[in-house]
C-alpha cells in the first residue's frame, strides 16, 4: 500500500491531514477527539491570545450556498489557560501545533514561548483571521512587520515556526519570501476570506459582527492559487487549507505544492471522520496512479 | 438561514410564551434550532411543535428572550436547523431494547423537546408516563399537552402549589421502583438530569438525556458547546446517560 | 408598481442591472443583443487595450462548483478597431461604458479619450484583473500608481470615470478614499479573485495560462463585503458585482451600498435574459416589501 | 471537466481518426465537446458516438489535431461539455413541419455530427437521404455506416473518385428537385452551408446548418464565437437557415 506520510520542518505525521486552526480545537478533549475517532495525522489549536477572549456575539457562523461564513471572534481561554489542554491532546502521541495571534512581535514571542513549554510541537503565527480588529489580518499583510513578528518569535523559540496567511495580499509572493528571510520553518495558507452575509429580507448584515470569513468548497481555487505561488517562490515547506473536503482536493493542494494540508469546514461537510475519509481517498488515488510515496506528488503541477 | 414571520403566539405558563411560525422543513423530536433576533442575539431554542408549523417554546430570562417575548404577529426572525440528533425509539446502538413503555421525565422548559416527543412516540402506539416538575404550578409547562396524548402525567413543584410537593425526580424513583420502563428521556436542568442518569443506572434502564451548552455556530465546528470532546449542538444535544457518566465534565 | 431605476454619476438606467466586462462585450451586435433580448439597463464593453490582442491560449474558461474561473487574458481587437461597435451598441439607446486597460496613465488617457470619442457614456479602467501580466491587478493595488491613473484619465475626458477594483487588497477602505480623492466618479467591486485549478487525474493546472479569475456565486460573499466597505468610506457611487444571479443577489449588494449592479457569470447560469429575470425579481422583492424606489434600498444595511 | 482515457481509436478515412472513450453523459445529436490535450490546447470537436461510449472523429490539420492524432488507448484527455442546441427533429419555432423525410448533406468531418443525427433519426422512423462530399474517395467519412442506418447514400468527390465528379452541393440540388423533403440538416466547410442555405430558401425546405468557429469558453460566455450577436458555441452551433440569411457576418 502507498504511503502518505509526510515530514514538515522535522515534524514527521503519519498521514498529512491536520486539523486546521478554531475547528474543534479549543479543547484537549476535542483535538484527542479528532485524533481517535476522525483520524487526523496531526492538529492545529485554536488561535490563542495573552488574555482570554470572549469572541463576537451571535449570530456569529452560518452555512451559505458551498461555503460557511465565521465571525468567531477568536474566543479562547487565554494562553495560561490553556496548558492543560495541549498537555491533553499530547496524550494521542500525535503532533500538536499551536496557534496563537497577538498585535506585537513581543506578544507573539511570549505566546510562542508558552506554547513551547507546555509541550506543542510548533507554533503557527495567525497572520490572517480576517474579522478580529488589531489582529490576524491587520497584522498579516504587511511584509516589514511579519519580519519582525518572526524574529522576535524566532529568538525566543526553538520549535518550528510557521505563518498562516491570508490570500487578500497583492503580492503573496513577496510576503512569503519575507518569511523565508525571516526564519519561518514553513507556511500556511490560507485562512478564511474576508466577506459578509447580508439577509435582503431583514435589510442587515447576519453576522454580529458584520465581517466574517468564508470558508469551505468555494475558497479552494484561491487556496490553491496561494499554494502554487508561494511554493514556487520560496524553499520551506507549505501547508494547504481552504476548501478542502476530498481526497481529490487535497491532490490538488499537493499537485500545487503543500507538503500536507488542513482541514476545516471539511468537518461540518463530512464529519468529524472526514479526516480517516480524505486520507483513505489519497491512498486509493495514489495506489489507481502507482505513486508509492506522497513526495511524488508534491509540486508536480509546477513541473517539479 | 430561514427567515420566517410569527404566526401565532401563546402564553403558556408564566414568562413562558410558544412563538409558532411556518417552516416546511422535516425536524426530529428533540432538535433544535437557531433564532436570530436582529441586532439582538441569537439562541438555541428546541422545538416545541413540529408539524408544517414549527414552534418554540421560551422562558423569559435574559436580553434574548425578552426580545422573543415582545415579537408580535408578522415580525421577522432567522431561524438556522434544525439541529442536533433528537430522541430515538432506538436508543443508541448496542441497545436493542424494544421502546414500548417510556417514562419521559421534563423539567422548565426542558418539557419544550418532550412535549413533541410524547405526542409522536404515544401516536406510534408506546405507552407513556410523563413526570414534570416546575418551581409553582404557573409555572408548569404543557401538562395539559401531554396528557392529551392520553399518556399517564405525574407532576411535582417545588412548592407544592400541583402534585407532588417536591422535585420532579423524585416522583421519578417512585415510577421506577413500582414499573419496569424500557427507556427514559429526559430535559430538564443539569443538576435533575445528573440524578436521572443515576436512577437510571441504578434501575438499569437506558436513558436518553437533553444538555444545554453555550452555543455559537450550532452546528458542530466551532467547539464552544464542547463536553469531553463531544459538541452538544452535533453529538447532542440528547446523550446516552452511560457516555455522560463516563464524562469527568459532566 | 415600484420602480427600479438608478443613476450613477448622472448615467440614467432604467433599470440596475449591467452588463459586466468580459461577457459577450466584444462586439457591438452582442452587446445589442444583452439589450434587447437580455433586458440590461446598461452595458459594460469587453477591456479594450492600445494594441490587438489574442489573449491566452485554450483551455481559457472552465465550470467548477458554483464558480466559473477564466483567464481568457483580455483578448481585444484593441481601441482604433472598436469605434465601430461602440456605435453599434448605442444603437440600443441605452448607457454603453467602455471599459479600457493599460499599463500606464498616459495610455489609459489615450483609451479613455478615444471611447469619450466613440460617444461611450462612461469609461471603467480595469484595475483588477487578475490573470494578465503588467495589466489589470498589477496596476492597481498600489494607491499611488491608482492616483496617478486617474489623474491623468480625469484631466483628458469629462464623461464619468468609474474604477474597477479588486478584493485583493489588505485595506480596501484606503484605496477607495484614493480613488474618491483622485476625482473618481464611481468604484466597480469586484473583479474576479485570482485562482487556479489543477487537474488531479492529469498533474497539471488546467488553464494554459495557469493562473486565472474565480467569478460567480462562490465570490458573492466577498463581494457584497467589499460594496459595504467602501460604501461606507466613500460618497461617490459603487456598483457591486460578483456572483449576482438572482433578485435577491442584487438586493444585498443594494443593501451594502451599491447604487447599480452588474451581471457576468450569471449569463451562464440563468441564460442571457438573466438581467430581465433579475430586475423583475428586484421589483417583485420591491413590491412585496412595500418599496417604491431603488434608494430606498441603497445602503440599507449600513443603516442609511 | 470529465478525464476520460482513450478506449479505442479507429482509422476513418485518410488523415481522419475517431477516437472512443467512456463517457457516462446524455447527449444530444450535433452537439460537441471542448477537448483538453494537456501542454497543447483545447479544440472544440462535436461528438460523432453518442452512445455510452461517446467518440469524435478528427482530422488532422493543425498541432491540436496532430496530437490528437498521436493519442494512445490509456491516455487521458479532458472533456468538457457536451456544448451547444444539436439538431432538432422539431426545428426553430414557429416551424410546425412533421420531419419524415430529411435531406442530411455533409462535407468533410462535417459529417461527423451528422452520422449520429441519422442514426437516431432513422431508428425513430424518420425516411433519410443523405448526400455527403470530400475531395476525393479515400477522404470520404462514414458512407458505411451512414448505408447501415437504411438510408439512401449519396457521395459526391472533387476529383470524381467516388460518386457524383464534383460538389455535394450539386447533388443535394438535384434530390432537391426530384423529392420532396420536411427538412434539411447540414454540416460541413462554410461555402458548403452558404450554399445550402440558399438551395433551402429556393425549394421552401427548412434548413438547420451546423457552423464553426474559434471557440474559447464553449459555454456563451467570453463571446469569442459571435456570428451578429449570436454565440455559435451556446445559441448554436446548430443554427435556422432563415436566421443565417439575416446576419450580415455570415
Ligand atoms: C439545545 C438547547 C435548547 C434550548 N431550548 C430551550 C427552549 O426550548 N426554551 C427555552 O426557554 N430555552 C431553551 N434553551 C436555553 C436558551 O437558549 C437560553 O435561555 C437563552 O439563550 C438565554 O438567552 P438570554 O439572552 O435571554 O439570557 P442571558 O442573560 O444571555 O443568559 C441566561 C442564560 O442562558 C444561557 N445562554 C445565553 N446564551 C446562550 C446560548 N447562545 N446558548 C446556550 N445558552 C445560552 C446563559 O449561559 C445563561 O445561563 C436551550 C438551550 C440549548 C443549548
Ligand atoms: C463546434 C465545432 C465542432 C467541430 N467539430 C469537429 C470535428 O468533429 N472534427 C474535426 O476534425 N474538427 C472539428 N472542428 C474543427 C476543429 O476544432 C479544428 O480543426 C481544430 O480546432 C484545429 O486545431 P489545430 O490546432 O489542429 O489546428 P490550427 O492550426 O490551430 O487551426 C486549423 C484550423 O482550425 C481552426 N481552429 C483552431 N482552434 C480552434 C478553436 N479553438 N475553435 C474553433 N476553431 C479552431 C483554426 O481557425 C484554423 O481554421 C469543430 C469546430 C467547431 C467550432
Ligand atoms: C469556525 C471557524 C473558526 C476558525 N478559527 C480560526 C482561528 O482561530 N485561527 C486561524 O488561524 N484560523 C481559523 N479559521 C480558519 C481555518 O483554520 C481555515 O484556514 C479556513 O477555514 C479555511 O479552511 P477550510 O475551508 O477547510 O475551513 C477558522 C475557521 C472557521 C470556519
Ligand atoms: C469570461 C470572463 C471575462 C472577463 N473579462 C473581463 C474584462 O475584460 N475586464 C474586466 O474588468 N472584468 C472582466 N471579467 C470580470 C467580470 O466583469 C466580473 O467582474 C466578474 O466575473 C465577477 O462577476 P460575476 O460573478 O457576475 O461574473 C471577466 C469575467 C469573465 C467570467
Ligand atoms: S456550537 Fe459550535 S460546535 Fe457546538
Ligand atoms: S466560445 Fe465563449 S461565447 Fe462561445
Amino acid at each position: 500500500m502507498p504511503s502518505s506520510r509526510t515530514e514538515i520542518a522535522g515534524i514527521e505525521m503519519q498521514n498529512p491531514t491536520i486539523l486546521a486552526s478554531g475547528i474543534l480545537g479549543q479543547t484537549g478533549e476535542s483535538i484527542l477527539r479528532v485524533f481517535k475517532e476522525g483520524g487526523a495525522g496531526c492538529a492545529v489549536t485554536k488561535s490563542i491570545g495573552i488574555e482570554p477572549r470572549d469572541g463576537h456575539g451571535n449570530p456569529c457562523a452560518l452555512e451559505l450556498d458551498n461555503s460557511l461564513i465565521n465571525a468567531m471572534g477568536l474566543p479562547n481561554p487565554g494562553i495560561d489557560a490553556f496548558g492543560d489542554e495541549i498537555k491533553i491532546a499530547l496524550k494521542s502521541g500525535k503532533p500538536v501545533i499551536g496557534s496563537i495571534f497577538a498585535s506585537t512581535p513581543e506578544d507573539f514571542a511570549t505566546l510562542a514561548g508558552k506554547m513551547e513549554d507546555f509541550g506543542a510541537h510548533a507554533v503557527e503565527l495567525n497572520l490572517s483571521c480576517p474579522h478580529a480588529e488589531k489582529y490576524g489580518l491587520e497584522v498579516g499583510t504587511d511584509p516589514g512587520r511579519v519580519g519582525d513578528i518572526l524574529a522576535a518569535v524566532k529568538s525566543k523559540v526553538k520549535i518550528p515556526v510557521f505563518s498562516k496567511i491570508s490570500a487578500m495580499v497583492p503580492d503573496i509572493r513577496g510576503l512569503a519570501k519575507t518569511i523565508e528571510a525571516s526564519g519561518g520553518d514553513g507556511i500556511v495558507a490560507i485562512n478564511t476570506l474576508k466577506a459578509m452575509k447580508i439577509e435582503p429580507e431583514i435589510g442587515k448584515p447576519v453576522l454580529r459582527n458584520v465581517y466574517g470569513g468564508l470558508s469551505g468548497p468555494a475558497i479552494k481555487p484561491v487556496g490553491v492559487m496561494c499554494v502554487f505561488e508561494i511554493s514556487r517562490e520560496v524553499k520551506i515547506p507549505v501547508i494547504g487549507v481552504g476548501g478542502i473536503t476530498t481526497g481529490a482536493d487535497a491532490i490538488e493542494y499537493f499537485m500545487a505544492g503543500a507538503s500536507a494540508i488542513q482541514i476545516g469546514s471539511g468537518v461540518h461537510y463530512r464529519g468529524i471522520d472526514v479526516f480517516k475519509k480524505v486520507n483513505a481517498e489519497i491512498i486509493k488515488f495514489m495506489e489507481a496512479h502507482g505513486y508509492d510515496d506522497l513526495s511524488q506528488l508534491i509540486g508536480m503541477a509546477r513541473g517539479v | 438561514m430561514h427567515i420566517a414571520a410569527v404566526k401565532k403566539i401563546i402564553d403558556e405558563c408564566e414568562n413562558t410564551k410558544t412563538i409558532l411560525f411556518d417552516w416546511n422543513i422535516e425536524a426530529k423530536p428533540g432538535q433544535f434550532v437557531m433564532v436570530w433576533l436582529p441586532d439582538v442575539d441569537e439562541v438555541p431554542m428546541s422545538l416545541s411543535h413540529l408539524s408544517g408549523t414549527k414552534g418554540i417554546t421560551v422562558e423569559k430570562v435574559g436580553e434574548a428572550t425578552a426580545a422573543i417575548h415582545k415579537l408580535k404577529p408578522g415580525d421577522k426572525i432567522g431561524i438556522r436547523g434544525p439541529f442536533g440528533n433528537g430522541f430515538s425509539k432506538a436508543g443508541s446502538s448496542g441497545d436493542s431494547r424494544s421502546s414500548n413503555k417510556i417514562l419521559a421525565i421534563g423539567g422548565g422548559t426542558g418539557i419544550a423537546p418532550l412535549a413533541p416527543t410524547v405526542e409522536k412516540w404515544a401516536a406510534e402506539g408506546c405507552e407513556i408516563t410523563c413526570a414534570i416538575g416546575g418551581n409553582t404550578k404557573s409555572k408548569l409547562l404543557f401538562s395539559e399537552r401531554l396528557k392529551n396524548t392520553g399518556s399517564s402525567v405525574h407532576v411535582a413543584t417545588d412548592d407544592g402549589s400541583d402534585g407532588h410537593n417536591g422535585f420532579v425526580t423524585e416522583v421519578a424513583e417512585k415510577l421506577l421502583s413500582e414499573q419496569k420502563f424500557d427507556r427514559i428521556i429526559t430535559c430538564g436542568p443539569e443538576p435533575m438530569t445528573v440524578i436521572m442518569v443515576q436512577l437510571a443506572s441504578r434501575f438499569e434502564v437506558p436513558i436518553q438525556c437533553s444538555l444545554e451548552r453555550y452555543m455559537k455556530c450550532g452546528f458542530g465546528i466551532c467547539g464552544s458547546c464542547s463536553i469531553g470532546g463531544f459538541r452538544v449542538c452535533k453529538d447532542g444535544p440528547v446523550f446516552d446517560g452511560r457516555l455522560l457518566s463516563s464524562l469527568a465534565e459532566f
